[in-house]
């Protein structure tokens, strides 16, 4: 989230497209309440179900799943075509301006430099025009063709309200209603805020149906202001901490990234890290990246970690693929190429898709570790559950190890929500039986190999017997030793760059922010986007004063929130290019001439002038980007692509199918329906209910009361059509499985005419398996197929292709 | 934002009200207290409910009751009824909208609505079974319930359950022992959307006008209040998005009051009844002392002898 | 002879001084006595829960939940034994023609002036009225009884048709409760009835002054049992 | 806020109405004993409660669990309620269904208690002691580590990587498990390392 939960209360439209918050965030929405009834918001939902979040909007508009992109797109095309643009916003503060590169073009579905074999784009013409200054060439008046905003324009010309009723299946309508409601809040005093989640990200393009709506956002000047901003509502309570703290195959805490094997050394790994700024003026904040990387360093092997080795920058390891994600992870077990699995919490038997491959994938490990409170289906993957878990114990070789961990009511610690806040939680009941605190079974296993390694050396043994263990307790550090150690602390006296006499941090203090970070090696931080959590002022993320000066929803001295205690990113936009809020009634930070200060600590130097320096402080524009350099793999602008199974082909590139630059595996690409197939005629979705969380509360008795039995939703005509009764059993199948329901048929889900031709939805939620005080059911993940979006390999669990039939009741 | 129910307490504290603040008590007659308590009221606000049943989860976990794990026929209620292990259940209705074509999802927590005029209480034949407090909350004493079921049949909301186990009747207590601390109840505590609020009658009715001003602002010209007077008022409320047909929120009664027949059964039947049993006693007691016993005499058994053939006496 | 339908097995004279009839065999004392103490029990218990008033009476019965339990239990015996009386009685109850005048001359059986009234057999019109009347109540009891025994059959029904069930009972409960004190009485104000419930028979004057067709009817088996002299 | 005002008044009057007719014709004994039998005692008294956040969703609401016993104090603490903290900015006492469920799954029959462990081909796992896992999964570890590290790819280039053992981290853990897991991760060179943000 670029704002935070209690934020939402300023808002003035909620658009909540790709989540279903009332029902997964039911807390979180009560600020959407509270903006409707203070500040008269209104509430849109766009979604293929009418959801319990439809239930209480103002305004509901279905759509198909996985065609996202092509509606936003065109309630962009629509604000454009009438002027319902905050231009002081769009031409100050996004790349707009930025002239293109000559040579790249978007054709028939794809960009300048595909290449079909490779899946993959040579993106060398993605690029601005820079000029002999070193700097990008950018044309204020904006009436350059090649411009940003004029291709911009050109891309999205296509995505008309015809076009979108044809690729969505909403009605012209129906579409033009929520454009309307949406274009109003491209005036600065109209503010929208979007609330998503895995509905988006769960797509084979789920970076670009995000980046579709942070454009329009951007067209509408709404990120950086209150009641604004980009909302990803994340799933797990601890998610954004542990993306934040870099447990993914190819980051590093803080967002900074593993290097590659082409990154032979040191200096070649910081010269694709350099990020000179691309505008005069821009703090480009990256450029301390050094600092923060030798800060990590350090943290990680202390006194082992010099100058003279790089800090032991060889000690880490070297990507030879863009990463090892978990469907890597079981393409490799699959192979046979991996020995061992240590599951830390997580399910991923039923978690991640195509189970069957899942558990032939599991049963060809040498030995599987569950770390978890509770008695999880992948523990017992080798357990016969009848249909539920068909395998043959005898045939699994697996060593299989369950250890018994202690939950959030045992164990003390901090927790990262969505809202970026880091909150601190204490232990208040005894674990069960024997069960231990992760840290402790972590510690456990790390000491043990540390000793076999002192004792027996082995391979390459330096970065396992070097790693700084220095904890009162080797066999279980505390929660506030590794805070501490997230924040970081001052090796020698830090001094202030200004002033080189003068003492910043004394030796052996805790460094009060990141500021404070030197790439010299006198610092160190383990995660430095933490630093100030747990500081000389003590634990910052245990703070409890909930005082809110003018109610903005800040509560600055609650908990702590990264970066710096900051609540909204971006904050600086949310005042115009003379520094003073777009909209006086919701003033979040302003210039007063010398220097920026209000309710929320200033996203920019405190000291830098508005009409100088840029908000997006992070990027080297110092401005957001309607057109993306470099990073997106799938493209410099979102653009219309079909899930790889899909109802109907992709109409505005018939050829393409599924995002081209999509990683499929050799194999997978067997297993999915083909377009518009005649034997999976039904386009499937999988989600949450509010009455679950997860494969998590199954086991609590409550819960299962709540909801106890797997069911699938159909709409009553297709219930017609096939004979299916309310309450009756159903096996619904896919190309890689099947599964028998409950069928709940029901007038929330209606037929989309895409095309012309009617599509109908089948939703599956996904919170039942063989464990727990539930009915045991199967879940989605035995129909989803096996692939990722094109950037960061979030599986495309949102859009499949299934059929469905009428069955007898299972026996018993 | 409507004040948050508070944190409870965990020090003792004396009740805020008990026994000295009855004023009705089953089948028994109770001197009402000198002065009568504020009266609370739960308003429950359709129209801001999300259906995510914070509520019933709430509720079993204060009320530490335990509701069977059922199946799954269709449809999102569950349990699929008020049981004595559920005294709240969300009801899920979809409903097209005749006027605007558009689909309605209403969703209704149903569960005990306090009534001023109590018909479970009416009914019931067991001293001090059911009581109501002059805060206006109607309860469910378990150690003076004989399991009857007449509050069932007294009830024009159909709540009460009896329990096949202790067969004693249950319902929501309104958490009587929460807000007897100055708490709220469980579920108006849990709701996340505040469509459960909890406070003075008269609180609560003016934050609904607040909510249907809202609401009418939004195209709901027949937004309103449901707070019956067939049964003078409850102390459980709705704010309702078409308060002119509460029928369609899963047969919310339209103008409810105790049925007739209970009100003739607990009325008139009662004391006409006795009245007619005494008449008949008495009526034969007087006869006697008109009449006197109806005596055999001797002539009647000569007859008989004669009758039967023997020789009359000399 | 077609006119002694009203002779009950078992009755029989007894010539003597003073002539006894068998009136009642033991089985239907019994069953009598049965259905007797089931009825005061019901009663009882019923009203119990009629009227919070009488709710004390539990106590009878061990308590309020223990009257919920035990008062439809007992229904169900009084059910079987008063239809065992019914089995055996409703032959000796069918209405007759000197019935209506019996029941015209109310007056004079009020005032006991008997001898004005017609004669009439093992049973009469008022007995025949109790005898009924508690057929039908007893009917109509049990079946609404049953509506209301939620504890087995709460689902059979609707919450409407419990509550009229539950009226009906009342009212029905509240006739059998009159009917059976007007039967209770005239027991007691005819002398000599209550020995044909005790001892099973009464005496020949009893017979001869309340149920003289009876006697008759009797008397003439009797006699066409023994061989007539010849005249 | 007057909302609030009013409140506190209507909390007052209850009091009040206690208060004058408990002066008046009971003994407040009595009352209390007329109390006992009619209301529920209040379940939380003499509890000690905790402060803590909702391990479900990333709301984060704050929870108050209260326990008979107190950790701090050394003893052993059993968790009897949990609800809503009303002094969090962002729940104000409110919990979801899950949440407002937590208690149960603290208590769920499916607690894992003991380690387990699963031989080869057997049906059924065996309770084991934690020494005995750990020393095995170390074991484990290590053997396929020193068979199967990369110190150099074919260019000769130093790549210290290691992806035949994998970790998947979790969702629910703190930030100080997740750091302290990955510094055991990294310096083991592992690279088959994800966590659950995608699903």
């Amino acid at each position: 989230m670029t704002n935070s939960w209690t934020d939402i209360r300023n808002t003035d439209l909620v658009v909540i497209m790709g989540g279903n918050a009332a029902e997964a965030h039911p807390c979180g929405f009560k600020w959407v309440t509270e903006a409707k009834a203070n500040r008269g918001a209104k509430l849109i939902v766009v979604d293929p179900r009418f959801t319990r979040s439809a239930s209480v909007a103002d305004f509901y508009a279905p759509i198909r799943q996985g065609s996202d992109i092509a509606f936003l797109l065109g309630v962009m095309n629509y604000c454009i075509k009438n002027d319902k643009v905050q231009w002081d916003y769009v031409k100050a503060f996004t790349n707009a301006a930025f002239i293109v590169k000559d040579g790249f073009e978007y054709k028939d579905g794809l960009f300048t430099g595909y290449d079909e074999t490779k899946r993959d784009y040579d993106k060398s013409t993605w690029n601005y025009v820079i000029g002999d200054d070193g700097f990008a060439v950018i044309d204020d008046t904006l009436t350059n063709p090649r411009c940003v905003w004029n291709l911009l324009k050109a891309h999205i010309s296509v995505y008309t309200p015809e076009m979108v009723e044809r690729i969505c299946g909403t009605p012209k309508e129906k579409f033009l209603k929520v454009a309307e409601m949406i274009s109003e809040c491209s005036t600065p005093t109209k503010t929208m805020t979007s609330m998503y989640a895995l509905g988006w990200t769960q797509h084979s393009k789920g970076s670009q149906n995000i980046r579709s709506m942070a454009m329009l956002q951007l067209v509408l000047g709404n990120i950086g202001v209150r009641g604004g901003g980009m909302n990803a509502l994340r799933g797990h309570s601890n998610i954004q901490g542990l993306t934040d703290v870099g447990l993914m195959s190819n980051l590093l805490p803080g967002y900074m990234t593993l290097p590659n094997e082409k990154e032979v050394d040191f200096d070649t790994y910081m010269s694709t890290r350099g990020f000179k700024p691309l505008r005069p003026n821009q703090m480009s904040y990256w450029q301390n990246y050094r600092k923060f990387f030798v800060s990590f360093l350090k943290t990680m092997w202390g006194a082992a970690a010099t100058p003279e080795n790089h800090f032991a920058y060889d000690w880490l390891p070297k990507l030879d693929v863009p990463g090892y994600d978990v469907l890597r992870a079981f393409e490799l077990m699959n192979q046979g190429k991996m020995t061992g699995y240590i599951c830390q919490g997580f399910n991923p038997l039923l978690a991640a898709p195509n189970r069957t491959k899942l558990t032939a994938s599991l049963s060809k490990l040498k030995f599987l570790v569950t770390m978890d409170p509770l008695d999880t289906e992948t523990s017992r993957f080798w357990e016969n559950h009848g249909e539920f878990n068909d395998v043959d114990s005898s045939q699994i070789q697996t060593e299989v190890y369950q250890l018994p961990s202690t939950c959030f009511a045992e164990d003390e610690g901090s927790l990262t929500n969505s809202g970026r806040w880091l909150q601190w939680h204490w232990p208040g009941g005894t674990a069960p039986g024997e069960a231990k605190t992760d840290n402790w079974i972590m510690a456990q296993i790390y000491t043990r190999l540390r000793d076999l390694y002192r004792k027996e050396g082995g391979a390459f043994p330096d970065p396992i017997v070097n790693l700084d263990w220095s904890y009162a307790d080797p066999g279980e550090p505390t929660a506030e030793e590794l805070a501490k150690e997230l924040n970081g602390k001052a090796l020698a006296p830090v001094m202030d760059p200004t002033d080189p006499t003068k003492v910043v941090v004394e030796a052996g203090k805790l460094v009060p922010s990141f500021a404070a970070l030197r790439d010299d090696g006198s610092t160190t931080s383990g995660c430095w986007i933490y630093s100030g959590c747990f500081n000389e002022n003590g634990n910052n993320m245990a703070r409890r004063d909930t005082s809110d000066p003018d109610e903005t929803g800040a509560y600055l001295k609650w908990a702590f929130s990264w970066p710096v205690n900051r609540r909204i990113l971006y904050n600086r936009a949310s005042a115009d290019l003379n520094g003073k809020a777009w909209d006086p009634s919701r003033k979040l930070i302003e210039w007063d001439g010398q220097k920026w200060s209000g309710y929320d600590v200033p996203d920019i130097a405190p000291t830098a002038k508005p009409q100088d320096v840029g908000p997006f402080i992070m990027n080297a524009e110092g401005v957001s980007r309607f057109f993306v350099v470099g990073m997106m793999r799938d493209g410099p602008f979102p653009s219309h692509y079909e899930p790889f199974e899909s109802p109907v082909t992709n109409l505005i590139a018939p050829k393409i199918r599924g995002n081209p630059v999509a990683r499929v595996f050799k194999g997978d690409f067997a297993q999915f329906a083909e377009p518009a197939s005649q034997e999976f005629p039904y386009a499937a979705t999988s989600y949450r209910l509010t009455e679950h969380f997860h494969y998590w509360t199954k086991h609590v008795w409550v819960n299962a009361v709540l909801q106890p039995e797997f069911f699938v939703e159909i709409s009553e005509e297709l219930a017609k059509e096939k004979g299916i009764v309310k309450g009756g059993w159903v096996r619904v199948w896919s190309k890689r499985g099947s599964i028998k329901a409950k069928a709940v048929v029901t007038k929330r889900i209606k037929p989309l005419i895409c095309d012309g031709k009617p599509v109908h939805v089948v939703g599956i939620p996904l919170h039942w398996g063989f464990t727990g005080a539930a009915k045991k059911g199967f879940g989605p993940n035995s129909l989803t197929p096996f692939v990722g979006d094109a950037n960061i390999e979030t599986p495309e669990y949102k859009a499949f292709l299934v059929n469905i039939e009428p069955i007898a009741g299972p026996v018993a | 934002m409507f004040p948050p129910v508070p944190n409870p307490t965990t020090q003792p504290v004396p009740p805020k009200f008990g026994d000295q603040d009855l004023i009705r008590r089953s089948a028994s007659t109770v001197t009402p207290p000198a002065q009568r308590q504020t009266e609370v009221a739960k308003l429950i606000d359709v129209s801001k409910c999300i259906g995510c049943k914070a509520c019933q989860s709430a509720c079993i976990e204060w009320n530490d009751t335990h509701p069977e794990i059922g199946i799954n026929t269709g449809v999102y209620d569950n349990p699929h009824d008020l049981t004595p292990d559920m005294f709240t259940l969300m009801r899920f209705t979809e409903w097209e909208n005749p006027e605007t074509n558009n689909l309605e999802w209403l969703i209704r927590k149903d569960g005990c609505m306090h009534c001023e005029d109590p018909g479970c209480l009416k009914a019931c034949p067991a001293p001090g079974a059911i009581v109501q407090y002059s805060n206006g909350i109607v309860d469910f004493i378990h150690e003076n319930c004989i399991g009857c079921g007449y509050c069932i049949k007294g009830c024009p909301f159909n709540i009460p359950r009896i329990s096949q186990v202790t067969h004693t009747a249950y319902k929501c207590t309104l958490c009587s022992d929460r807000i007897a601390v100055g708490q709220g109840p469980a579920c108006a505590k849990a709701c996340p959307t505040q469509a459960i609020v909890f406070g003075t009658k008269d609180e609560m009715k003016e934050h609904a006008a607040g909510r249907i001003t809202d609401l009418k602002s939004r195209g709901f010209a027949n937004a309103g209040l449901y707070d019956p007077p067939g049964v003078g008022g409850t102390h459980v409320m709705y704010v309702l998005h078409h308060a002119d047909k509460p029928e369609i929120y899963a047969g919310l009664p339209n103008n409810p009051r105790i049925s007739p027949i209970v009100e003739a059964w607990k009325g008139v039947t009662k004391y006409a009844g006795l009245a007619v049993i005494g008449f008949a006693a008495a009526a034969g007691f007087m006869h006697y002392l008109v009449a006197g016993p109806n005596r055999v005499s001797e002539e009647d058994e000569e007859a008989a002898e004669k009758l039967t053939g023997e020789e009359p006496r000399p | 002879m077609s006119t002694d339908y009203d002779v009950e097995k078992g009755d029989s004279v007894h010539p003597g001084k003073p002539v006894t009839v068998d009136r009642y065999t033991a089985g239907a004392r019994v069953n009598h006595w049965i259905t007797a103490i089931s009825l005061v029990l019901l009663a009882l218990s019923g009203l119990a829960l009629f009227h919070p008033r009488l709710f004390f009476l539990t106590g009878l019965f061990g308590g309020g939940p223990l009257t919920r339990i035990i008062h439809p239990w007992i229904g169900v015996l009084l059910f079987f034994s008063f239809f065992g009386l019914f089995l055996r009685f409703w032959k000796a109850n069918l209405w007759k023609r000197e019935d209506g005048t019996w029941l015209a001359r109310i007056r004079d059986v009020l005032t006991g002036h008997e001898e004005r009234l017609p004669e009439v057999g093992k049973y009469n019109a008022g007995q025949k009225f109790v005898f009924w009347s508690m057929s039908a109540l007893i009917i109509v009891l049990i079946t609404t009884g049953l509506i209301i025994w939620d504890q087995y059959f709460s689902v059979f029904t609707t919450i409407e048709q419990k509550r009229w069930a539950v009226l009906i009972h009342a009212i029905a409960a509240i006739c059998a409760i009159s009917v059976w004190i007007i039967h209770v009485y005239a027991a007691i104000w005819v002398r000599g009835t209550i020995r044909a419930m005790t001892r099973g028979s009464v005496t020949g004057g009893w017979a001869w002054r309340h149920h003289r067709k009876w006697l008759r009817e009797l008397v003439g088996k009797a006699s066409k049992g023994k061989s007539t002299p010849a005249e | 806020m007057n909302m609030e005002l009013s409140r506190r008044q209507f909390l007052a009057a209850t009091g009040a109405g206690v208060a004058s007719t408990a002066l008046g014709a009971f003994g407040f004994g009595e009352i209390e004993a007329a109390h006992a039998e009619a209301i529920r005692a209040f379940k939380l008294v003499n509890t000690t409660e905790t402060r803590n956040t909702c391990p479900y969703c990333s709301v984060a609401c704050g929870i108050i669990m209260y326990s008979k016993g107190d950790l701090k104090k050394g003893e052993k603490a059993e968790i009897v309620h949990i609800e809503g903290d009303t002094d969090h900015p962002t729940n104000r006492g409110t919990l979801c269904p899950k949440g407002a469920a937590l208690l149960d799954f603290v208590k769920a029959e499916t607690r894992l208690k003991y380690p387990m462990v699963r031989k080869p081909g057997s049906d059924k796992f065996e309770r084991i002691s934690w020494n005995d896992a750990l020393d095995r999964i170390a074991r484990l570890m290590k053997d396929d580590r020193d068979g199967n590290f990369v110190q150099k790819n074919n260019d000769g280039v130093t790549v210290n990587r290691w992806t035949t053992t994998g970790f998947l981290a979790a969702s629910a853990t703190t930030n100080e498990t997740a750091f302290a897991t990955y510094k055991v991760v990294r310096s083991a060179g592992m690279l088959v390392f994800d966590n659950q943000a995608r699903v």
